[in-house]
């Protein structure tokens, strides 16, 4: 194999498969209009974005952050707050706002965050459910803020009833869009490099003298912060914030099992994932019932996937291709098998 | 002050049970390295398991308990055997995945089984209660105190004073070490994966008879004794037994003298604060290294 | 010569185990020292706490002559003291490039540079070049057998041009052409004013290779010498025999 | 209460669970994500062999009505008896010839308990499948978010068990609430009620607990006010959260105050554990009132049919009530689902009630289009099973409810006077 230096600069392809992807995102809601699809677009959007955001710091960095769906609460606590304390009146301009509630819970989280990475595996898991709890009970106890159990409703925009979703979709698609855009750049900067080093051997990463401590930091605080913008949007479309509905274990688990579906640490992976179960779940509950069988059911799915799909799709089907393009060029490496135990298994001493 | 002390007598009676499920976690995981996110689920199952001994064979709940440990360790014993120690290399993390749908699994069971209605087990004895210095004793947490208290000096026997409690305790602190001596990994990793279980089978019980309970009682349960768990330092017997009564009295504590709508979050915040100076708990040594996937 | 490195009255305990005992010696620049000893006499113990990876209890470490206060493994790394270890510790998910390429240390704002810059790219090729890796360049490190993950820890270490570079057993557990290459690159950087620190059970290895040899017995250096007066230092066939 | 089944805690059966809940939630959450994947085949299959649901025998169009019902997650224990309240409805009006002529056909989505969910169901009916009319789903946390899209597209949203004052805030014209009061009136009776007492038999102390939950601590607060006003003396007043599994703590420090009165927001099992607490401290207030949890059907085996006499609840529909069309619900529904009458819970009534309110506009203006519903309900009253109903303009009932009470071991109305069907008794002691 002749080593050509791996160009990882914006290459050509990767230039159209972006103007693909945006350009797909611009035009759903004007091929399907309807409100029906374009409302399971947005939550598609949401879901995908916000499994890539937990990417950062649960697939880059290797990071079992449990608790996403604090960040996700935040976002449309402060949304709501910001429209009913502030009179942040209705409109478009409420969309924008994402923007500064990203930046601002990112910058809150980043000192409690530093705290937080300074525990590891499954300390570090259990702590970040506890965050979900706390934000939660904040949302139950500070009555005064966030009106308590009674939950807040948003102030809903004037848009005309026919067109009603397409901005919600708009706001939702463009932070997908800068989320895929952010995670793209992390994945090609040193950042992302630092990541995956810190994923496979923290310790030994510091040993290099990768700056693990702020690189974890980054990912942390810019996957709170755009989990965050999500969930701001989320509470202006939705229009009603309730602590058990905000602060939603739900959220944290879906994003984490859209990325293992779709592949770990891989950057289309969780979009993948999400974009695969999001539309078919919605569909499904909408148009068959459910019944208690489900719950066994989803555990015999789940088995299964563990035990056949263990690295997720992207990851499988490159493997695939790569083993496949490897047969056809003939027996050349006599490792091509070690390959499948050993891409995304993070560890291995 | 009565209320005080009150509560603390509330506290340590239900810590004893908390202390008898997480440490079954903690066994389990000084061999395996797994968090068993499915103990609380399990305790549930034997909650269900001795109401039906209950209400149509008349057993007593705290006799059931019999019957019940054996079995799960038999079933942990062969859970370890058939799923966990399939899954090599990514072990713990998925080992953790795996025991979680387990759980989920046996809910959808109980549900189908026994519907989704709160259970409360009533035997005769149910709101018996003894007074003693003025304070109240419920008498059925009592001897669920007693019997957690029973179960676990078995398995400190067990562990400190037999040939099996040494291989264990050999495999827990170092596996490589340990297979040199002719250990048998494996089947100590299925053996405490067992334990483990077992625990979950005495505690089951006498949960359901203090607690109205449901299968969506897991959650509120498992969140419990994970956090038991990190407290206690994951791979320290006491540690987590004192932790367990800790949560049991500062939860009943708070709840009855400041403010139930707190109490819980203190918790939460102490646990947060008291990791943030010790990241491998109070009590424990161990410290988690590397990713978790 | 001058002392580059020294370790000062360094004690360790683990539990009651003393690992490190008050211990005490210099490497010289330029040279390559070898750190021998019995099983368990401490010399991994010292490297952890040389470089960081485990606070010493008491004592401390001197670079060029400044002491190195909270020594952690990054800062050490910055100050141009690289390490590989015993099982060695290479990025499995990591290309072999990137390997090398994430070993360069760099300010922070560089974090958000080009994953692999081509100035690195280029280098990191070099290096991978000159330890025979480059077939690998391009596919996760984890599927390099034992020896090349070995090969290729030390080429990542050599990336930020490290002036004293520590090596845990290069040669343990890899076949004998492996093993000189291992030595002959030592050799080369050697030539090129890096100076080296090796743990090693290998004895002939050592001998060829060292100018000064440290030999530890229970925590402690009994012996610090040329290769030919510690081999026949009586104290030192003591600490091994006694062993 | 048979009040608001549809106003009790919504999260389940068993009421402690935030931690739970939330926890819970990640189960539906797992659920939701998989089912999804698990579905896929049986989707297929059905597609190709399901017909159209409950197909029509008339001529004309049926008439569709979309309803999103938590068959799944937290809520969906407590939203069972809603669904069967629905069907029945559904099967009844179908029996007699439907309406105007039309077959009913009800389409049911599962929302999981989750409003994301529960929006993107109701936008499926109305854009999607353009269903003629649409029924509330389980719940206030469920109704505030898909109230405003019904009104969006002029839907009127006729709704069996969002009665949170939230609602009425937002002043939706097409809401319309088919219970006979909003929950704060059951606080308002009960508070009446004691406050009718003679002054010799008035309670000096009170204690409140209550969960913290949207439908029972705004009833406990408006008791506790009317009550602290007329001195009577607050001994205990706190909330606890939603995620408490263990009360005994909060029954000791309820013992430790000794009061002679309790008002309780409780959910269900909440209701349970209390009382067995009570009577494990041997402690026996003079006046045991909660906001839910006594009516529930279960209620009597698991604190022990001796212990439940003289505990107060409310409700807004009780089985002997001589309401439009009741005997016949009753019995209908006693056939159609087994048990007794005194098992039905008070949901499927309201929800029965929400059908009836539909054939009525249908009856008296000869269209039901959801215009006309929208008008004709905002007038006169309507007479079902939950009583005469007419609500404001923001869809808040106009009517109250009704306190009932545990006597000789049967849950019975006794109070307000008009619908009592005896007077209170004092409580006697635990198993008397």
């Amino acid at each position: 194999m002749t080593a050509a230096p791996r160009a990882s600069r914006l290459r050509p392809s990767g230039l159209a498969q972006a103007a693909a992807f945006v350009a797909v995102l611009v035009v759903l809601p004007i091929a399907f209009p309807a409100q029906w699809l374009v409302n399971l677009f947005i939550f598609t959007a949401m879901f995908a974005g916000a499994a890539m955001a937990w990417n950062l710091i649960g697939g880059s960095a290797g990071y079992p952050a449990l608790g996403n769906g604090a960040f996700f609460g935040v976002g449309a606590y402060a949304m709501a707050i910001l429209t009913t304390h502030l009179g942040v009146g209705g409109g478009y301009l409420v969309f924008a706002w994402a923007i500064p509630i990203a930046i601002g819970t990112a910058i809150v989280f980043a000192p409690i965050a530093r705290l937080l990475l300074r525990t590891r595996a499954a300390v570090f898991a259990v702590l970040t459910i506890t965050l979900l709890f706390i934000g939660q009970t904040l949302a139950y106890n500070l009555v005064s803020l966030t009106q308590g159990s009674l939950g807040m409703t948003l102030p809903s925009p004037s848009f005309p009833a026919a067109r009603y979703d397409q901005p919600f979709y708009y706001a939702m698609a463009g932070l997908l869009a800068l989320t895929m855009l952010f995670c793209w750049g992390v994945r090609n900067s040193k950042l992302g490099l630092a990541l995956n080093a810190v994923r496979d051997d923290e310790d030994r990463a510091r040993g290099l003298g990768v700056q693990t401590e702020m690189v974890k930091l980054f990912a942390y605080c810019s996957s709170a912060g755009l989990t965050a913008a999500f969930g701001a949007i989320w509470a202006y479309y939705i229009s009603f914030v309730f602590p058990g509905f905000a602060f939603d274990p739900i959220l944290s688990l879906s994003v984490i099992l859209f990325a293992f579906l779709g592949g770990v640490g891989s950057l289309s992976g969780p979009l993948v994932g999400a974009l695969l179960i999001v539309p078919v779940q919605q569909y499904l509950a909408f148009r068959f019932g459910a019944s208690h069988l489900y719950l066994i059911a989803y555990a015999g799915v789940f088995l299964l996937v563990i035990y056949l799909l263990p690295n997720g799709i992207v990851p499988s089907c490159r493997q695939y291709l790569t083993r496949l393009r490897r047969l056809r060029s003939g027996p050349t490496a006599p490792d091509a098998s070690l390959l499948v135990s050993n891409v995304t298994a993070g560890k291995s001493q | 002050m009565h209320l005080f002390v009150q509560s603390i007598i509330i506290g340590v009676l239900i810590g004893g049970v908390y202390a008898l499920l997480a440490s079954g976690m903690t066994m389990m995981f000084g061999v395996t390295r797994i968090i068993n996110f499915a103990q609380a689920m399990f305790a549930i199952v034997c909650a269900y398991l001795s109401y039906s001994l209950f209400t149509h064979f008349g057993l007593d709940p705290f006799l059931s308990v019999a019957i019940l440990m054996p079995m799960m360790f038999l079933f942990g014993y062969g859970v370890y055997t058939l799923l966990l120690r399939r899954l090599g290399k990514a072990g713990p993390a998925m080992a953790l995945m795996v025991l979680f749908a387990l759980g989920i699994g046996a809910q959808g069971v109980t549900d189908l089984v026994y519907g989704t209605n709160t259970i409360t087990i009533t035997p005769s004895y149910a709101n018996d209660s003894w007074v003693v210095f003025g304070f109240q004793i419920p008498v059925i947490r009592f001897f669920a105190f007693v019997m957690a208290v029973a179960v676990l000096g078995a398995f400190h026997l067990i562990r400190q004073h037999s040939k099996l409690g040494r291989a264990l305790r050999a495999t827990s602190q170092n596996p490589a070490a340990a297979s040199l001596l002719g250990v048998d990994v494996q089947k100590m990793s299925a053996i405490a994966t067992g334990l483990g279980f077992a625990a979950a089978g005495a505690a089951g019980p006498i949960y359901g008879l203090i607690f109205p309970f449901t299968g969506n009682s897991q959650y509120d349960l498992l969140s419990k004794l994970l956090t038991v768990m990190i407290l206690g330092g994951l791979v320290s017997m006491p540690g987590v037994i004192i932790a367990a009564v800790f949560l049991g009295v500062v939860e009943s504590v708070i709840a009855a003298t400041i403010s139930p709508d707190w109490s819980s979050f203190s918790f939460l915040v102490a646990l947060f604060i008291v990791l943030m100076v010790r990241p491998q708990g109070i009590f424990g040594g161990h410290r988690m290294q590397g990713a978790l996937w | 010569m001058s002392a580059l490195l020294s370790v000062q009255v360094a004690s360790k305990s683990f539990g009651g185990i003393r690992a490190l005992d008050g211990c005490s010696f210099d490497v010289q620049e330029g040279s390559v020292t070898g750190l021998i000893g019995p099983n368990g006499s401490g010399k991994t113990t010292a490297f952890n706490v040389i470089t960081g990876y485990e606070r010493a209890d008491s004592g401390r470490v001197v670079l060029r002559g400044r002491p190195v206060t909270r020594p952690d493994p990054c800062r050490m790394y910055r100050l141009g003291l690289a390490r590989t270890f015993q099982q060695s510790r290479i990025l499995p998910g990591l290309t072999a490039l990137e390997n090398i390429v994430v070993a360069r240390s760099q300010p922070w704002y560089r974090l958000f540079a080009q994953r692999a810059p081509a100035g690195e790219t280029q280098r990191a090729f070099e290096l991978l070049a000159e330890f025979n890796l480059v077939d690998y360049a391009n596919r996760p490190a984890g599927v390099l057998s034992y020896g090349q993950r070995k090969l290729l820890e030390f080429a990542a270490v050599l990336m930020d041009q490290p002036s004293l570079v520590l090596l845990d057993e290069p040669t343990a557990g890899i076949n004998p052409v492996m093993k000189e290459a291992m030595e002959a690159h030592v050799r080369s950087r050697n030539e090129k004013g890096v100076t080296f620190l090796i743990v090693e059970h290998e004895m002939q290895f050592v001998m060829r290779l060292c100018d000064q040899i440290v030999v530890l017995d229970r925590g402690r250096p009994i012996a610090c010498d040329t290769p030919e007066a510690v081999q026949d230092d009586p104290r030192v066939l003591d600490a091994y025999l006694g062993d | 209460m048979a009040a608001a089944r549809g106003s009790r805690s919504p999260w389940g059966q068993n009421p402690f669970g935030k931690g739970v809940t939330a926890m819970r939630r990640s189960h539906t959450a797992l659920l939701r994500v998989f089912s999804g994947a698990a579905g896929l085949l049986a989707a297929f299959g059905s597609l190709l062999l399901a017909g159209p649901v409950g197909a029509s025998t008339s001529s004309k169009p049926p008439l569709v009505v979309g309803i999103s019902m938590s068959l799944s997650g937290d809520f969906s224990p407590l939203a069972a008896p809603q669904l069967n309240g629905y069907r029945l409805w559904a099967q009844t009006v179908n029996a007699h010839g439907g309406i105007l002529g039309r077959q009913v056909v009800l389409k049911i989505a599962d929302d999981a308990s989750n409003p994301t969910q529960a929006v993107s169901n109701y936008q499926n009916f109305i854009s999607g499948d353009h269903v003629d009319l649409v029924f509330g789903p389980f719940s206030s946390l469920l109704t505030i978010p898909t109230a405003p899209i019904a009104k969006r597209y002029g839907y009127a949203f006729i709704e069996p068990s969002g009665g949170s004052p939230t609602i009425f805030n937002e002043h939706l014209n097409n809401v319309f609430f088919t219970q006979p009061a909003p929950i704060l009136s059951s606080g308002n009776e009960f508070a009446s009620y004691i406050l009718s007492l003679p002054p010799k038999e008035r309670p000096k102390t009170a204690a409140y607990p209550t969960v913290d939950d949207p439908f029972t601590s705004p009833i406990v607060a408006e008791i506790q006010q009317r009550l602290q006003a007329a001195g009577i003396k607050t001994v205990y007043s706190k909330t606890y959260s939603t995620e408490t599994v263990d009360l005994s703590p909060v029954v000791a420090a309820i013992v430790a105050a000794k009061p002679d009165l309790i008002v309780s927001g409780t959910g269900g099992a909440d209701a349970v554990a209390e009382v067995n607490g009570f009577i494990q401290s041997k402690f026996n207030p003079k006046y045991l009132f909660f906001t839910g949890g006594p009516d529930d059907p279960s209620f009597k085996n698991q604190v022990g049919a001796s212990n439940v006499n003289g505990i107060f609840s409310t409700g807004d529909w009780f089985y002997q009530d001589k309401t439009a069309g009741n005997a016949a619900f009753v019995k209908a529904y006693v056939a159609k689902y087994g048990g007794t009458p005194a098992t039905i819970d008070s949901a499927a009534a309201e929800a029965y009630a929400a059908g009836q309110v539909v054939q009525l506009v249908a009856q008296r203006t000869g269209k039901v289009d959801n215009a006309t519903i929208i008008k004709a309900l905002h007038r006169g009253t309507w007479p079902t099973v939950e009583g005469n109903l007419s609500w404001n303009a923001a869809g808040s009932p106009n009517g109250e409810d009704i306190i009932v009470q545990w006597v000789k071991q049967q849950l019975v109305p006794v109070y307000p006077p008009a619908v009592a069907v005896t007077s209170p008794i004092l409580k006697p002691p635990w198993g008397g």
